[in-house]
């Protein structure tokens, strides 16, 4: 594992890897020959004797992506497109982002430089001060009676927003312990839960309620079919 | 003195350590001998003594450290202040409806003003505008809010029976 | 100049501050006009240029910050208090192309990128030189990333207009 990701490290990922090749080849990077740049990226995935699969995978694409391209230049032409325009080249693609990649490799290499420079600068931490806030001034008693009639208004209005709440099963197996300690260990099932709240808050009292149970921390009873379902306290 | 052209240093370290540094340390990064990084601090202190300067050193137990000169103590405090004193809107809306309403919960509130507002509710905690009052019995038992003391005093309210009555107030 | 008896407290205010502040919130707590500020921090700097002194101020961040003269460095490592600033290459690409084409979503890097970069992002927002920014109007709403005020400190940059041009590298 560690040996396969020694190897590894040496590309930031497939892009870094073609780069390399194409540099090391010295070659034209609007001019890919790419039987080579594939034989030569498939020998070196070769190399890796162990396959993380996370990025194995992305090294496999792009290789695939070079399969294919190799594949479609090899492809006999029809004969009306004699001259080979930009947009028939299969490499087209590829040349952009690697045209792109290389740009942003070397924006990252100077600045790399930017932070090394600023290193050479040495700042110290904030000093803590305790936040000190003020009362708010010149409140006036309109103001708050005109927010009022504004909030007012709006909220009567046809329209509501759904504002996304969250729930947690902790939170209520906790309410219901404390529900039963309350109501002396004992409650109706339809008396705790389920009775208000949004779907969301149904849902993981009810998940929760099933949790105490798993836990043995509950019992649930019924005397009959359709009778009151107690929740008991177990000690 | 020979060695003065390493006073910038001593400066600089004595900035970045923000700790209290020892002369012995000081001596061994400088690489000159400790009396000399003695009487280069004197100088130093000497130097931010003039009127223009707002740092100085101090000689603490553990050595010495640079640090802010007493008397501008009252001006740094307010780094740590809120300068702001009014109330944005958002918290307007959220402490009239509280005021008007309460007790009252976060959920109660969120469903009048249509958005979430734990932080508005954390504001107005934070400027002595509102309180907790207590805690619904209800599923989950969420805490109930309430204006308090210092939100009458604000506004200028012997009590919460000064406020205008709601009827007048809706259409 | 009237205010001049203010420059000591400015440079206690960047001393106790240690981060960038801005001329705004300076004027804020000394109430005195910004330019004023302005003028009285030029001054200090111009102080500090002399050769016994080791601070200067530096803008940055949209604000200016106390710290030690760059020619300094190699002494004030010694004081092994410096903080491990380096981004890994993955790092520093991602980094990079979040800086020119922000707002940015994650699969927009990685189609750059040609890799993951989930654990990059992790990284650089743990280091507070990316943050979300918004979400992309499209489909399952995906989070636009973007620099932090924070990035522009660490590279020393007022802006991202001070970035180097990105036009300038292409072939």
């Amino acid at each position: 594992m560690s040996d396969y990701k020694i190897k590894l490290e040496i590309f930031e990922g497939p892009m870094d890897l073609l780069m390399h090749l194409i540099e090391k080849n010295q070659i034209d990077i609007y001019d890919i020959p790419i039987a080579i740049v594939t034989e030569q990226y498939i020998a070196y995935l070769k190399t890796l004797e162990i396959f993380n699969i996370d990025v194995a995978s992305e090294f496999l694409l792009m290789a695939a992506t070079l399969l294919q391209i190799k594949s479609r230049m090899l492809l006999p032409r029809q004969p009306q497109f004699v001259e080979l325009t930009e947009e028939d080249d299969p490499r087209q693609e590829l040349v952009d982002r690697l045209i792109e990649y290389r740009k942003f490799k070397e924006m990252s290499a100077q600045m790399e430089n930017l932070l090394k420079e600023r290193e050479h600068f040495f700042t110290r931490l904030p000093e803590d001060f305790p936040v000190k806030i003020p009362v708010p001034m010149g409140l006036n008693i309109n103001d708050l009676v005109t927010a009022f009639a504004a909030v007012w208004e709006s909220s009567i209005d046809d329209y509501e927003l759904v504002s996304r709440e969250e729930f947690s099963v902790q939170d209520k197996m906790y309410d219901i312990i404390h529900l039963l300690y309350k109501y002396h260990g004992r409650i109706e099932f339809n008396q705790t839960l389920i009775r208000k709240g949004t779907k969301s808050e149904v849902v993981a009292s009810f998940l929760a309620l099933l949790e105490l149970v798993k836990l043995q921390r509950v019992i649930i009873s019924q005397q009959e079919r359709f009778s009151t379902i107690y929740i008991t306290l177990k000690e | 003195m020979f060695y003065l052209k390493y006073k910038k240093h001593i400066e600089a370290l004595l900035f970045v350590s923000g700790d209290p540094i020892t002369i012995h340390k000081i001596a061994q990064i400088l690489e000159i001998p400790e009396e000399h990084i003695k009487l280069l601090i004197e100088q130093l202190i000497e130097d931010m003594a003039k009127d223009d300067r707002g740092l100085t050193i101090i000689k603490v137990a553990a050595g010495y450290q640079l640090c802010t000169k007493p008397e501008l103590s009252e001006t740094l405090e307010k780094l740590g202040q809120v300068q702001d004193t009014k109330l944005s809107t958002a918290a307007m809306e959220t402490l009239s409806i509280i005021a008007f309403k309460q007790p009252i919960t976060k959920i109660e509130i969120e469903n009048i003003r249509g958005v979430k507002i734990d932080r508005v509710l954390a504001t107005l905690n934070e400027r002595q505008m509102i309180k907790e009052i207590g805690r619904k019995e209800a599923i989950g038992r969420p805490i109930l809010y309430g204006t308090t003391e210092n939100f009458l005093k604000c506004f200028g309210l012997n009590g919460l029976q000064d406020l205008p009555p709601l009827a007048e107030l809706l259409p």
